[in-house]
């Protein structure tokens, strides 16, 4: 029997969640943007547009503190940080597109050695995914394999209905033991009809064929022209879902200090560039290959998963409007 | 011997760019002459103001100072000719720029004081160091040095406020 | 001096508007790729998306002919001269589409000896506005839709570029929301206008979007990428996004054109090009000068008079 | 220190000796801080490391030293950027961190029974160099070893007083030289490229590997030449470097294509190498 939450019930569960002394992080106005902030109330929850930056941050922050250093009488002296105090947390409201990254980004942050300070937060929260029936002329979820209903990454999975409340599928088990725990906010019923989706412009995409494409043709004048025009920001990386590079630094002095792990996008000129000056990419059409061949092939030969939700994100940011999709359509197809 | 002075609450830091032709030789010229002036100022040497970087006036506030201080050689009296000329320009536009984004200005002094004023250098420096005492320590850019963006804080202030207000 | 252009103004500007100045620019460029005046042109191209463009550097009469100006043309195409296509202004003459805004930064470049003005085919674009962000994209230019930085240009008429494309129209009776919020800001009390600036600048991810758009940002090494010493922390926190865009902004004094791309392009949508406003702003009280159309000498902050402003100076 | 599962904490090690190897190369020995980690710290020849320099960040160099000799590693590096002019400013006794080891390493039981030939250019000795002595520690499980080692100049020789020990040495063949131009008035070994000294000095392919560590120009002319020698790709062996931060396959920039050097790497066959993506 599916559960039904109403609006209202949601937004009393984030009160709740808060209470309990839970980091919860939804989409939120932010001065005149929309991001994934911690909510402090169930009135901050702002599902009419899609936020900014993904849900990613929550697992992956921008920047955070990897170890930190501190020379005491002479001797250095190197600290962990305590992932204990990892808060739990619950991300609501996050339409497929970004609750399902983590799904796709687990792979590379536990192959072989595991990063803690990813998977940590992972185990403690719980992710309450949303259908979306939103969307615009960017989004292309459906072309890489998802779906504004997808349910994969989700713990928690609300479709929102006609009336205003919430059809809820508990999809693992920490979804069901959220549920569990806050009973009295669901009830039980078919509940009315869920509202529509919305089309999307680009055709699902055979991501096979633009995988062997990319195999085959490393070396293409595609990269030429498409990269042409790209002038190395980073806005496409960070603002990407699945986007997972980063760089590590060290702040502070020789003597006192932190290390710092923040996101790192390549595309900037600088990323790959060796202490000598040698650079093995050292234009920018090469950057932008390595983008689109990480995202579509190098990730699925390691890991059996496109590095992509769909979520139009970096197409809307593009500051000289590179299209990804339109990439995606153009090697889609082609013949051979 | 030691000499008795005068306690305060607040003892400001104040961080003094000088050029190393006027002002620290007039810095100089106070200390040999055995003028007193509050201990609160460090100074740094640089070879001109126009070697000043804006940069490092951010960076002093942001690792801590109180109160900053540039001073290099009057008009028409740089070692390097223009040096200051072009100085005074830079520094009138980033203090605009400071007053913009909401710095109290009246923590930065610029100054000209050449190699024969150690009593200007004691009167600047104790003006400054009198006036950022009033004003109390410069929270802004040391706070902004402990922020983290919520996704790296283990567990932030403001999540605490909140569980504390609903709580 | 926008006042004896009323007979000009409107209040909607039709796609025919754009249609017209688009065959110019065709045309402009077909001819001058035919008769080998220029190597390439860098000009707008269709997105595949309704209602977008984006650069494009077109070496053929065939791509010539598919250039277009729409209200979506809101890139400055003058960055691509300084960063990515450095390598083609080595092979020849370039054709640039430019609206009048983007020629004041061509003409920055030329008074900082980045570009030489007969290195260029100047396509001027006779401009009455582009799109703001996140606004819809019919096709038709209204109050609801234009930019920002649009609704007090000032360079309608792209003056000394080699052709003009399109006759002069704007619309009426913008309100000049920048200068308003300018004017907002400056009221505020000192602490508030730090807690404004703060909130902003903490959104900021340092994707350098800003920086990689500026075509005045063409430093081979950045302050704010990793140097020794570390004058700006290069890390994405508050601490060091507020050194990174003040730097900035001091390093744009007195150059910078107000194509107010940086504010275009961030994702998060910081208000930057209030920064820089206000710099020009203080560099015209003070010295009297004003980004223009025309190469100078020296920009502001690479010259000096004697009898400078030093009141503030002990 | 605690064991942690924080794949980005070091090890603390104090600096024993440093060796100035040329005016800008340097090589330190370094020691575990904590006793555990001392004895328990092993490694193959052809792994590599991060090393830190606390407050200037992190840096990838090979393991220089070998193997078999226990109680410390070594590590060699040109001091060209933020972290090794940094590390270069240390002083003995002064502390580095250390993470790792990453990365594969040299087959080196599949190499037993069999010839060896080591090329190397300039600062690229020292990720053969681990290997060398790896072998030379096991010299009788081997035939015949030949090292071509050549650098710009004299001066940029690393590693100078052992390849006086390997020239001294009879069951080692060492053929060393500098870049025409670069020899001063004593210098005993020859005069040319690397390629051009290898193949006049033509080791045998039979039953042989070669192992082969230098810059890109170097490999390059360096592949044909022993082509002509005959050795097959499967017998040739290299090691890349990228830029790298993580060293775990994570942070995404050393990879050259699918292949991430950090993981997958650095060691790899001739094969392996032409079967890459050519982006390095």
């Amino acid at each position: 029997m599916p559960q039904i939450i109403t609006e209202q019930n949601l937004r009393n569960l984030i009160d709740l969640l808060v209470k309990e002394a839970k980091l919860v992080v939804g989409p939120k106005l932010s001065g005149s943007v929309v991001l994934y902030e911690p909510l402090t109330a169930g009135s901050d929850l702002t599902l009419d547009a899609l936020p900014r930056r993904s849900s990613k941050e929550l697992f992956f922050p921008i920047c955070e503190d990897i170890l930190s250093y501190k020379r005491e009488n002479g001797a250095m002296k190197v600290n962990d940080v305590d992932r204990s105090k990892f808060p739990e947390a619950v991300l609501i409201g996050a339409p497929p597109c970004d609750a399902g990254s983590p799904a796709i980004l687990d792979a590379v942050m536990s192959w072989d050695y595991k990063d803690e300070f990813y998977l940590e937060r992972r185990r403690k929260s719980t992710i309450v995914g949303i259908a979306c029936t939103k969307g615009d002329d960017a989004c292309f979820c459906r072309a890489v394999g998802l779906a504004p209903d997808a349910e994969a990454g989700s713990d928690l999975f609300l479709t929102p209905l006609k009336d205003g409340s919430y059809a809820c599928n508990a999809v693992t088990e920490k979804g069901q033991a959220l549920v569990a725990a806050h009973q009295n906010l669901f009830s039980e019923g078919a509940g009315a009809e869920p509202k529509p989706f919305v089309d999307q412009a680009v055709a699902k995409l055979n991501l096979v064929k633009i995988k062997k494409w990319l195999e085959e043709h490393f070396e293409d004048p595609l990269w030429e022209k498409i990269a042409d025009i790209c002038v190395g920001c980073g806005a496409c990386a960070f603002i990407c879902p699945a986007c997972h590079c980063f760089d590590i630094n060290d702040e502070g002095s020789t003597d006192d200090g932190v290390r710092r792990k923040h996101w790192d996008a390549c595309g900037f000129a600088k990323f790959t560039n060796h202490a000598s000056g040698h650079n093995p990419r050292d234009v920018q059409n090469k950057r932008y290959r390595n983008r689109i061949m990480h995202k579509f092939k190098y990730y699925d030969d390691k890991f059996g998963k496109t590095l992509c939700t769909g979520c139009g994100r970096c197409i809307r940011a593009c500051p000289v409007g590179i299209d990804i999709a339109e990439i995606l359509e153009t090697i889609n197809s082609k013949q051979d | 011997m030691h000499v008795e002075v005068t306690k305060h609450d607040f003892e400001p830091k104040i961080v003094a760019f000088v050029c190393t032709w006027c002002t620290y030789a007039g810095a100089d010229l106070a200390g040999t002459s055995r003028m007193q002036y509050p201990p609160n100022v460090r100074v740094l040497k640089f070879p001109c103001t126009g070697r000043i970087d804006p940069v490092f006036i951010l960076r002093a506030f942001q690792k801590g100072a109180d109160g900053v201080l540039v001073s290099g050689c009057h008009p028409g009296d740089c070692h390097y000719m223009a040096g200051n000329f072009h100085a005074r320009r830079r520094f009138a536009a980033f203090r605009a720029l400071l007053d913009f984004v909401g710095v109290d200005l009246n923590r930065l002094q610029f100054s000209w004081v050449s190699a024969a004023e150690g009593g200007k250098w004691v009167d600047v420096v104790t003006e400054l160091t009198e006036r950022v005492r009033t004003m109390g320590p410069m929270p802004e850019f040391k706070e902004l040095e402990h922020e983290e963006q919520w996704s790296g804080a283990i567990n932030t202030p403001e999540l605490k406020e909140a569980y504390d207000s609903i709580g | 001096m926008n006042a004896k252009a009323n007979k000009n103004q409107v209040t909607c500007i039709e796609p025919d508007y754009y249609q017209a100045i688009t065959e110019a620019i065709r045309k402009e460029a077909v001819k001058i790729l035919k008769d080998e005046t220029v190597v390439g042109v860098v000009g707008y191209l269709p997105g595949r998306r309704k209602g977008t463009a984006s650069p494009a550097l077109v070496t053929t009469v065939e791509e010539a002919e598919k250039l277009i100006f729409s209200p979506a043309c809101v890139n400055n195409l003058s960055v691509y001269l300084t960063k990515a296509k450095k390598g083609v202004l080595k092979q020849g003459k370039v054709g640039i589409v430019a609206k009048g805004c983007d020629m004041r930064a061509l003409a920055g470049l030329m008074t900082e000896s980045q570009l030489q003005r007969e290195d260029l085919f100047i396509i001027g674009v006779v401009c009455p506005g582009v799109y703001g962000f996140g606004v819809e994209r019919t096709g038709t230019l209204t109050e609801a839709n234009i930019a920002r930085k649009c609704r007090e240009c000032t360079v309608h008429m792209p003056e000394g570029a080699d052709v003009a494309a399109g006759t002069h129209a704007e619309l009426a009776d913008l309100t000049p929301e920048e200068a308003q919020e300018m004017a907002r800001i400056e009221a505020m009390p000192q602490a508030e206008r730090w807690a404004f600036w703060k909130e902003h600048f903490s959104r900021c991810i340092r994707c350098m979007a800003c920086r990689q758009v500026c075509p005045f940002c063409y430093c081979e090494q950045c302050l704010c990428d990793k140097n020794r010493p570390q004058a700006v922390e290069s890390s994405p926190r508050p601490a060091g996004n507020m050194a990174w865009h003040l730097v900035r902004a001091m390093h744009l004094a007195g150059r910078c054109g107000g194509c107010a791309e940086c504010e275009r392009v961030c994702p998060m949508d910081i208000p930057l090009n209030l920064l820089n406003r206000r710099m020009a702003q203080e560099l015209k009280e003070l010295y009297d000068f004003e980004a223009g159309l025309t190469p100078v000498d020296k920009g502001p902050l690479n010259e000096y008079k004697e009898n400078d402003d030093q009141s503030f100076i002990k | 220190m605690c064991k942690s599962d924080n794949i980005y904490l070091p090890n603390l090690a104090t600096i024993e000796a440093i060796v100035d190897e040329t005016p800008d190369v340097r090589t330190l020995r370094l020691v575990f801080q904590d006793e555990q980690v001392r004895e328990n710290f092993s490694f193959r020849a052809g792994q590599f490391a991060e090393y830190s320099s606390f407050g200037f960040g992190e840096s990838t160099f090979c393991i220089a030293s070998a193997p078999t000799r226990k109680g410390y590693i070594e590590c060699c590096f040109r001091s060209v950027g933020r972290v090794t002019e940094s590390l270069r400013r240390l002083e003995v006794g002064d502390t580095v961190g250390v993470r790792g080891p990453y990365g594969n390493s040299f087959p080196i039981e599949e190499f037993f029974g069999k010839s060896l030939v080591f090329i190397a250019g300039g600062i690229a000795l020292p990720p053969l160099r681990t290997v060398i002595w790896n072998c030379l520690d096991l010299r009788d499980k081997f035939k015949d070893i030949t090292i071509v080692y050549g650098a710009r100049s004299e001066a940029d020789l690393v590693y100078k007083h052992e390849l006086k020990e390997w020239q001294e040495r009879d069951d080692v063949r060492l053929v060393k030289c500098v870049d025409p131009g670069g020899a001063g008035p004593d210098f005993d070994g020859k005069v040319g490229f690397v390629p051009t000294v290898l193949e006049e000095a033509a080791p045998s392919a039979e039953n042989t590997i070669a192992l082969v560590c230098g810059p890109p120009i170097m490999i390059k002319f360096t592949l044909p030449v022993l082509e002509r020698l005959g050795f097959t790709d499967d017998n040739i062996y290299t090691t890349l470097e990228n830029r790298m931060k993580c060293g775990v396959g994570k942070c995404g920039r050393c990879n050259v294509g699918n292949v991430y050097v950090c993981k997958d790497g650095p060691v790899f066959t001739a094969r392996q190498v032409k079967a890459m993506s050519q982006e390095f």
